[in-house]
């Protein structure tokens, strides 16, 4: 069956490349084979990806490879993240190279660790055992540790080591919860091999143990949400962003955060159906994305390092996107479109702060200012990404976060909304307050103005229009398949594309 | 018979708690691991596979040799006092371990996870190593003395694997082993290039990065 | 409006020069001279329409337009205030706005006038008057509308047919309190002692009369004359609401309003000779408390 | 219908030419204005239809977009504040060509051009919508281009921070309208302005809690004291041309929200009718007590919007007063005084921003101190800004005259005939209205006697020059509008009656009866109009022939005996404005520093006064600094020791398991 070959070949491709990349002798070639090879999994990707949000799930491997709705969204999302990436790691490592600061050896360690992750990665969606999935993040966490510190300096080695042990504690946790919820099938008599599928799980979800579940989703809801930078766990986030090369904390919050929200997103089905419906998981989950969104918000306050001040953004929306799985029905949809508008949104910005820090030789908001003088094209993105990012209209984010708003009104949750809004608001003001010297203030620094070629602009530009685009219109099917991934999640009260209003796809 | 490993790696804890060395740290650790190596083969003695054999041999492997080993080597690079350097004192460590202990026992009891044939303090000294290597990892303030308490948490998680071993694909185990070994490896490194870049492992003196 | 609603713009119109005659004539009488004569008004008037005029390299057209439009916009009030009970020339519902407005015109162009001379005095002065108008405007306000309450009428005309019948006996404390705080405005509008002294001879503590300092000629007759023409306004104001007519015969009316017109000129000549004019620290506080005594009658009004 | 969609087609299409096309373009920006303004053409041509009782036209596409119909609506109450919204972004564009002729060159005009479009496109959108969603992305999209508007000199470090203010003010108001419009779609089940209105909200007191969102939501654009901060600080900042439409138009889409949001809630309490009033006095006194201390003539009106919006508060006041007596006089007088009172601000603020621009543009300067004797050199622009200065201290025969009458008659009407309940709110109103009036008289005689008049100030002025006539003539037509709502006033309101129909839902006869009853009193002021110019034409020839045959000399000023007088010896704004900043300092808290002369032969004196906002200063700086600092008490988080990290996740896990498994 063709899919199943597919599915084994969106690991393998990345996971060749990466090999490859260890042999090649020439830094400018690794860098090209790098995107090569990403490209490739990013056409195959989104091929399967969108066949299996058309006409359903695919299964390959005795049912241990599976690819339904959710995974297929967040696969593709992912995939989108990860070929701008590349193409912005070709820009940023280039310039790089001709300063030569960046030997092969380096390259090489690049190359071949961000093909692995993204193999890592994919395995995280496509894997069925829910063991493997977890082998997939800390795989992700192994590989990506080596990234932060492409350029060894004390600060960077900091942020690893704390990002290592942090995660690697975090996942760890995880694990235990996933054994947990294995050990909560006892007496359904399952076999070794099917114990930790999720369609399995999922099928059997109402007759598991409760306790055990509840335990089960408490560890992976620290573990996962560990990884995935939700408040009170987030601390290693900012300082492994502001220290990675631009590419990668661009892939950070751009995508590896979602993937660790993505398995607690798989399991939250489960442990509702687990435990009755009564939205023992879902008050859990509120109650983290309230926490991180103000904890983010008192934290950007007072930020004066751009990639910093980025990184608790990512706190933000990651706190705003489990709150919205949280509060369930629209808010699971809102939540999963908000997914891709902040990827979208985050990695442009952290191309501008990289490229721009590329420029200034530093990411102090204060020597930055003046930005959009000094490189206007990286100064629109950057000002474009940050007015999304704190949610203004015509921009994507808007729509989502007012959706998950409408999801908190509808289900009654005042203080909900009222504890987000005032969330929201400092984060404008605060966001705002950094952002506007940024791009305007009197230039301090001595800069000469760089053009940006085809590639950066384009760089720029897609992005923007993409969110732009989804902010004043949401094309039909893509409707459909954010509803299809969404009803993995709520299989309780689904919200039909009917009651969203507007055109029924 | 399982028991009596349990209650040995409960104390091995406490152990490890209390000590102010590490090179003998490490090695309690070593043989904590082998006692949990062989802890699937004798919960499972009658109905032995090759599953288990092949687990085991892995796990004692890894944990009684390779660890060790990595961790000795980074020791030997960092060219360091083999002072532990702790945070909280060795006594209040052992009473903190002691609470734990309880602790464990009571969440343990609330948890019906215990298997046919598996002991009752399974749990429990599952969760009992999972916070004794947390506390290992926030009392501490060597890097190395970090790596060994996480290590002590993956025990902890390992002796709860073991109680539901029999659902546990063998793919699984593997991946966890492989993981673990390199994140140990990994770690490893790290406490290597730490050291060199700051002539010291104190990990709490790695605080450049706040706000 | 028939032939008679002419006669109180017709009355207006000849007589008011008059006021400011008696005014002075009382105030001689007082200082125990014999004074100018009564119609020296006129005569001023009459010289100054056949002299020329000086002005200012400062100014511009709109120093000359101030005492034209200043005149114009008074003539067109004057249409509007009845005398006694004979009802005005215009008069409908809540003309009294269209009244207070064109005052408020008049004054706006006396000011701009003022300030286009450039000369720090007349700045002076203009400042004052618009600060002490500000003041005074909440005052008249809200007199009008304790009338207006109080008679359920909402034009001069028909409020002054209404309060000065029979009403005085029911509820003369709250006439009588508006008649005092009108009878303030009336003061402050008009630049007289204690608000203002109009011959004093010192520019520094003049208001009105230190704003029309660069006017001569025709501009300077056009604004006395408005003067008068305001005096004799705000004077039917105040009678409208203090003298009691017998609703009967309406030229008996009419000849108690005119009385009533010049004894209001001799109470000011009277006051003008027995007190000083206040400090102008002190000015605000009577304006105000002018308001208060209106405000006191609005609410005896809203029992 | 289909020209309402032209016209909201050719303004994005025009924005996107603008900005693609080359900086060096010198026709970029009559590409920008040029659009704008068929657009407007386009866009009066079926408001007016609509006005004229014309049957309101619907419109709804699908949109693929969750909740949100591309559904939009002309009815009277959108085609009134449509009608004025095109006149002025159309008369500020072609204005604007002429400003920005500055920047040709230095700068590219073409992102201002865009801005200004879309700002343009986004208040039609705001005004036609009747989806929550539609509405809502056309108020951000508002927000958005006037923001950049706002900061097109972004160079100066003053207009970032208006910015930032502008945009922090405008953002945290639509919180509360998001909260307003997803209640109220919570209650009703619906997006629909159409369905909101036919079901209405039944429960009084979420009713009340609705309507003070709205008030605070909408408030904010309009400009209602106390959440007005940002408008002394955008208006100042941007080019006079987006003044002009911001302060004239932009916030009325607040009083149109709010005027919307009354359809939507039912029967009003009196309590409503009494927190418009208090808030229409408060903006009111305090916006004019804030102009008259002003030194900036820009900031300066930017106070008198809010002076204005307080009075059309106080309109709105007198009109839900009549609602909840259900007298329609009250109801008639009350909501007509402030819709036209929405135009005639439009009008003549929008004339007096273009005068200041013309100003700024002259001398360079908006200081007002600064300025003097401009009248002979600017006279076109003094003339157009005298018009505007008499219209905005509401007096007689222009325009501001007739809407504050009708509010006026109003608080009269109900005050004289009803109990003590509606009598004394309306009796404050008159009072207020009152001291409003005054105030503004000396206000304007300030802002254009200084400015003006007598001698120059400084040498700035003395090289100043008239503006090109792209410049003039937006000004005089905006005059000319001024003077003719003046002498046609019984008219414009009569075509009140279309739009107050449709927002009372009063039987036409009964809007017609009660209309006439302040349409023939205003007929009267007409007439007595009518006289006043003939008289004046009169006294100017009597004039004329008086002094053929005299005598006409022109000397200094009379200096009191001085013989040498200066133009630093006038009077200046600040000694103009000073009793009366006096008398009012406890709510003005202005600051003065005198520096007295001292000695026989004194060096130097000065006096210095500011007057910072006081809400700004006394309310919003203390309570960001306080969240600031409650928030930044969590800094110890993120403490850099990774010990304490672990600790906090060990925690957190520990507390779950023991809460959950207690």
């Amino acid at each position: 069956m063709k899919h199943e070959a597919l599915l084994w070949l969106l690991i393998l491709v990345p996971a060749v490349t990466g090999a490859l990349a260890l042999l090649l002798r020439s830094a400018r070639t690794i860098l090209g084979t790098m995107c090569a090879g990403v490209g490739i999994s990013v056409a195959l990707g989104w091929y399967v990806a969108g066949k299996v949000l058309v006409s359903g799930p695919v299964s390959a491997g005795a049912e241990w490879l599976y690819l339904d709705a959710l995974s297929a969204y967040n696969l593709g999302v992912m995939l989108l993240i990860y070929g701008l990436s590349s193409a912005y790691a070709w820009v940023y490592f280039g310039t790089e190279l001709r300063e030569e600061h960046l030997t092969l050896k380096q390259a090489r360690l690049f190359a071949s660790l961000w093909c692995g992750a993204l193999a890592a990665m994919t395995l995280v969606f496509i894997s069925n055992n829910l063991g493997i999935m977890w082998v997939g993040i800390e795989a992700t966490t192994l590989l990506t540790g080596f990234l932060i510190c492409v350029h060894v300096t004390g600060e960077s080695l900091e942020a690893m080591w704390k990002y290592i042990l942090i995660c690697s504690v975090g996942v760890a946790f995880a694990f235990m919860g996933t054994l947990l919820v294995g050990a909560s099938t006892h007496g359904l008599g399952l076999r070794a091999p099917e114990v930790l599928l999720w369609t399995t799980l999922h099928a059997h979800a109402a007759s598991l143990n409760p306790a055990c579940l509840k335990a089960a989703f408490i560890f992976l809801l620290v573990g996962y949400g560990t990884k995935a930078g939700l408040a009170p766990m987030h601390n290693w986030l900012p300082d492994a962003h502001s220290q990675a090369p631009a590419p990668v904390s661009a892939i950070f919050s751009g995508f590896m955060l979602n993937t660790a929200l993505y398995c607690v997103m798989r399991y939250v089905p489960i442990v509702e159906a687990g435990t009755g419906n009564t939205g023992w998981g879902l008050r859990l989950l509120i109650g983290f994305g309230l926490i991180s969104i103000l904890v983010a918000a008192a934290f950007i306050l007072f930020q004066h390092d751009l990639k910093r001040l980025l990184a608790y953004h990512s706190v933000e929306h990651i706190g705003i996107i489990t709150l919205g799985v949280g509060l369930g029905g629209l808010g699971t949809f809102a939540a999963l479109f908000h997914t891709l508008n902040h990827s979208l949104c985050k990695t442009l910005a952290f191309f501008a702060a990289g490229r721009l820090g590329q420029m200034f030789g530093t990411h102090n908001m204060t020597k930055l200012a003046g930005a959009m003088r000094v490189a206007p094209v990286w100064g629109v993105g950057l000002f474009g990404s940050l007015l999304a990012l704190i949610g203004l209209a015509p921009f994507a984010l808007f729509m989502s976060e007012l959706q998950i708003l409408k999801a908190a009104m509808d289900s009654g949750a005042i203080l909900v909304l009222v504890l987000f809004l005032f969330g929201a608001g400092v984060v404008f003001v605060g966001a705002l307050g950094h952002a506007i010297p940024l791009v305007w203030g009197k230039t301090t620094a001595t800069v000469q103005p760089a053009r940006a070629g085809v590639l950066e602009t384009l760089l720029v530009v897609l992005p923007l229009v993409l969110l732009l685009v989804l902010g004043l219109w949401m094309p039909g099917p893509f409707q459909t398949a954010l509803n299809a991934a969404a009803d993995v999640i709520r299989h309780v009260n689904p919200v039909s594309a009917v009651s969203l209003g507007g055109v029924t796809p | 018979m399982t028991d009596l490993i349990l209650v040995l790696v409960m104390l091995t804890n406490l152990k490890l708690l209390a000590s102010s060395e590490l090179g003998a740290s490490i090695r309690v650790v070593a043989v904590q691991g082998v006692m949990l190596g062989l802890l699937p083969v004798l919960a499972h003695v009658h109905d032995l596979s090759l599953h288990f054999a092949a687990l085991a041999v892995g796990t004692i492997a890894l944990k009684g040799a390779v660890f060790p080993w990595l961790l000795f080597r980074a020791l030997r690079e960092a060219e360091v006092t083999r002072e532990v350097e702790p945070y909280v004192g060795y006594i209040t460590s052992i009473l903190v371990g002691l609470a734990a202990l309880a602790a464990s026992f009571w969440l343990g009891g609330r948890l019906p996870v215990s298997t046919v044939g598996a002991s009752s303090l399974l749990t429990p000294s599952a969760l009992f190593s999972i916070l004794a290597g947390l506390f290992l990892i926030v009392a501490r303030k060597r890097a190395v003395n970090q790596v060994l308490g996480f290590l002590v948490m993956e025990n902890g998680i390992y002796t709860f694997g073991v109680g539901i071993v029999a659902e546990m694909p063998f793919l699984v185990e593997l991946g966890v082993l492989l993981d673990a070994f390199v994140a140990v490896f990994v770690m490893g490194i790290a406490v290597y290039h730490i050291n060199r870049e700051f002539d010291h492992i104190e990990t709490n003196r790695l605080d450049r990065l706040k706000g | 409006m028939n032939a008679l609603s002419f006669i109180p713009l017709l009355l207006a119109l000849i007589l008011s020069p008059l006021l400011f005659g008696v005014i002075n004539r009382t105030k001689a009488l007082f200082a125990g001279r014999r004074g100018q004569p009564l119609l020296q008004t006129y005569f001023d008037l009459w010289k100054l329409l056949q002299k020329g005029a000086v002005y200012s390299r400062t100014t511009t057209w709109i120093f000359r337009a101030g005492p034209i439009i200043g005149l114009a916009a008074t003539l067109t009030a004057a249409a509007l205030m009845p005398l006694g009970n004979f009802p005005s020339l215009i008069a409908f519902p809540a003309d009294f706005l269209l009244f207070v407005g064109l005052l408020g015109l008049v004054r706006f162009f006396t000011v701009v006038a003022a300030l286009d001379t450039g000369s720090s005095f007349e700045g002076m002065g203009a400042s004052r008057e618009v600060f002490f108008s500000a003041l005074t405007e909440p005052a008249l306000f809200i007199a009008l509308a304790t009338l207006a309450r109080q008679t359920g009428q909402l034009s001069l005309s028909t409020i002054f047919a209404a309060s000065s019948d029979a009403h005085w006996p029911h509820f003369e404390p709250v006439l009588a309190l508006t008649a005092i705080a009108l009878m303030v405005v009336l003061l402050a509008e008009n630049a007289r002692i204690p608000v203002d002294d109009p011959n004093t001879h010192l520019e520094l503590t003049m208001i009105h009369e230190v704003m029309v300092l660069d006017h001569s000629g025709p501009d300077f007759a056009f604004i006395i004359y408005t003067s008068a023409l305001k005096l004799w306004m705000l004077g039917a104001l105040v009678l409208g609401v203090m003298i009691p007519s017998s609703g009967g015969n309406p030229w008996l009316n009419l000849a108690m309003a005119l009385g009533g017109m010049f004894g209001l000129a001799v109470i000011i000549g009277v006051v003008e000779s027995v007190m000083a004019r206040l400090r102008l620290l002190i000015v605000p506080q009577l304006l105000v408390g002018a308001g208060a005594v209106a405000t006191v009658a609005l609410i005896l009004t809203l029992r | 219908m289909t020209l309402l969609l032209f016209a909201m087609a050719i303004l994005p299409l025009g924005a996107v030419v603008v900005l693609l096309s080359s900086r060096s373009d010198r026709n970029l920006s009559w590409f920008g204005a040029g659009s704008v303004v068929i657009a407007a053409v386009l866009g009066c041509i079926p408001a007016v239809q609509v006005l004229l009782g014309g049957a309101a036209v619907q419109l709804r596409f699908p949109w693929s977009m969750p909740f949100g119909e591309f559904f939009i609506e002309l009815d009277p109450l959108s085609a009134w504040f449509l009608l004025p919204t095109l006149l002025l972004s159309a008369l500020s564009a072609v204005y604007g060509v002429g400003y920005m002729r500055t920047w040709q060159g230095r700068r590219s005009l073409g992102p201002s051009w865009f801005f200004y479009c879309l700002l343009v496109l986004g208040m039609m959108l705001v005004l036609l919508a009747r989806n929550a969603v539609l509405f809502l992305i056309a108020w951000e999209l508002m927000a958005l281009a006037s923001f950049f508007l706002v900061t097109f000199e972004h160079e100066r470090e003053s207009v970032r921070e208006a910015g930032w203010i502008y945009l922090v003010a405008t953002h945290l108001g639509t919180a509360f309208l998001l909260a307003f419009f997803l209640l109220l779609a919570r209650e009703t089940g619906s997006m629909d302005f159409t369905v909101w209105a036919a079901k209405g909200v039944q429960a009084h007191e979420l009713a009340g809690i609705l309507f003070l969102l709205a008030v605070v939501g909408f408030g904010t654009k309009a400009g209602f004291m106390p959440f007005h901060v940002w408008l002394p600080e955008a208006h100042p900042a941007a080019p006079s041309h987006v003044s002009a439409l911001m302060s004239g138009v932009m916030i009325k889409t607040g009083i149109y929200g709010l005027l919307r949001a009354f359809t939507f809630l039912g029967a009003p309490p009196l309590w409503w009718g009494w927190v418009l009033i208090g808030i229409g006095l408060t903006s009111g006194v305090l916006g004019v007590l804030f102009a008259l201390a002003q030194h900036d003539l820009k900031r300066l009106l930017a106070y008198h919007s809010v002076e204005n919006i307080g009075i059309i508060a106080l309109g709105l006041g007198v009109g839900l007063l009549g609602v909840s007596t259900s007298s329609p006089v009250l109801i008639v007088l009350g909501f007509g005084g402030a819709l036209l009172h929405v135009v005639n601000h439009a009008l003549f603020k929008g004339l007096l921003f273009l005068g200041a621009g013309a100003v700024l543009h002259g001398t360079g300067t908006r200081e007002i101190d600064h300025l003097g004797g401009l009248l002979k050199r600017m006279p076109w622009t003094a003339v157009t800004f005298l018009i505007g200065a008499v219209a905005i201290s509401g007096l007689p025969p222009l325009n501001g005259f007739v809407s504050e009458f009708l509010i006026f008659l109003g608080a009269f009407k109900g005050g004289i005939s009803t109990g003590g309940a509606i009598a004394v709110p309306l009796f404050a109103l008159i009072a207020g209205l009152a001291l409003i009036g005054g105030l503004a008289v000396a206000c304007f005689t300030k802002a254009f006697g200084i400015v003006f008049l007598g001698e120059p100030r400084s040498e700035r002025v003395l090289h100043a020059h008239e503006v090109d006539w792209t410049m003039r003539l937006p000004m005089l037509i905006l005059a000319a509008g001024c003077v003719l709502i003046g002498l046609f006033a019984p008219v414009v309101v009569g075509s009140l009656k279309t739009v107050l129909k449709s927002v009372t839902g009063l039987q036409p006869e009964i809007v017609t009866e009660n209309l006439a009853t302040a349409m023939n009193p205003l007929s009267f002021v007409v007439i007595g109009a009518v006289a006043f110019l003939m008289l004046l034409a009169l006294l100017v020839l009597l004039r004329r022939d008086l002094l053929a045959r005299r005598r006409v000399e022109t000397d200094v000023t009379w200096g009191c005996g001085y013989v040498q007088p200066t133009a630093r010896m006038q009077y200046t704004a600040s000694s103009f404005a000073q009793p009366l900043t006096d008398l009012f300092r406890p709510l003005l808290g202005t600051k003065k520093k005198v520096t007295l002369p001292s000695g026989i032969f004194p060096p130097e004196a000065a006096l210095k006064t500011m007057t910072p906002d006081v809400s700004h200063e006394e309310m919003y700086r203390p309570m960001f600094s306080r969240v600031n600092e409650w928030l930044s008490q969590l800094r110890w988080l993120q403490h850099g020791n990774v010990q304490l990290y672990v600790l906090y996740i060990a925690a957190t896990l520990i507390v779950l398991l023991v809460w959950k498994f207690r």
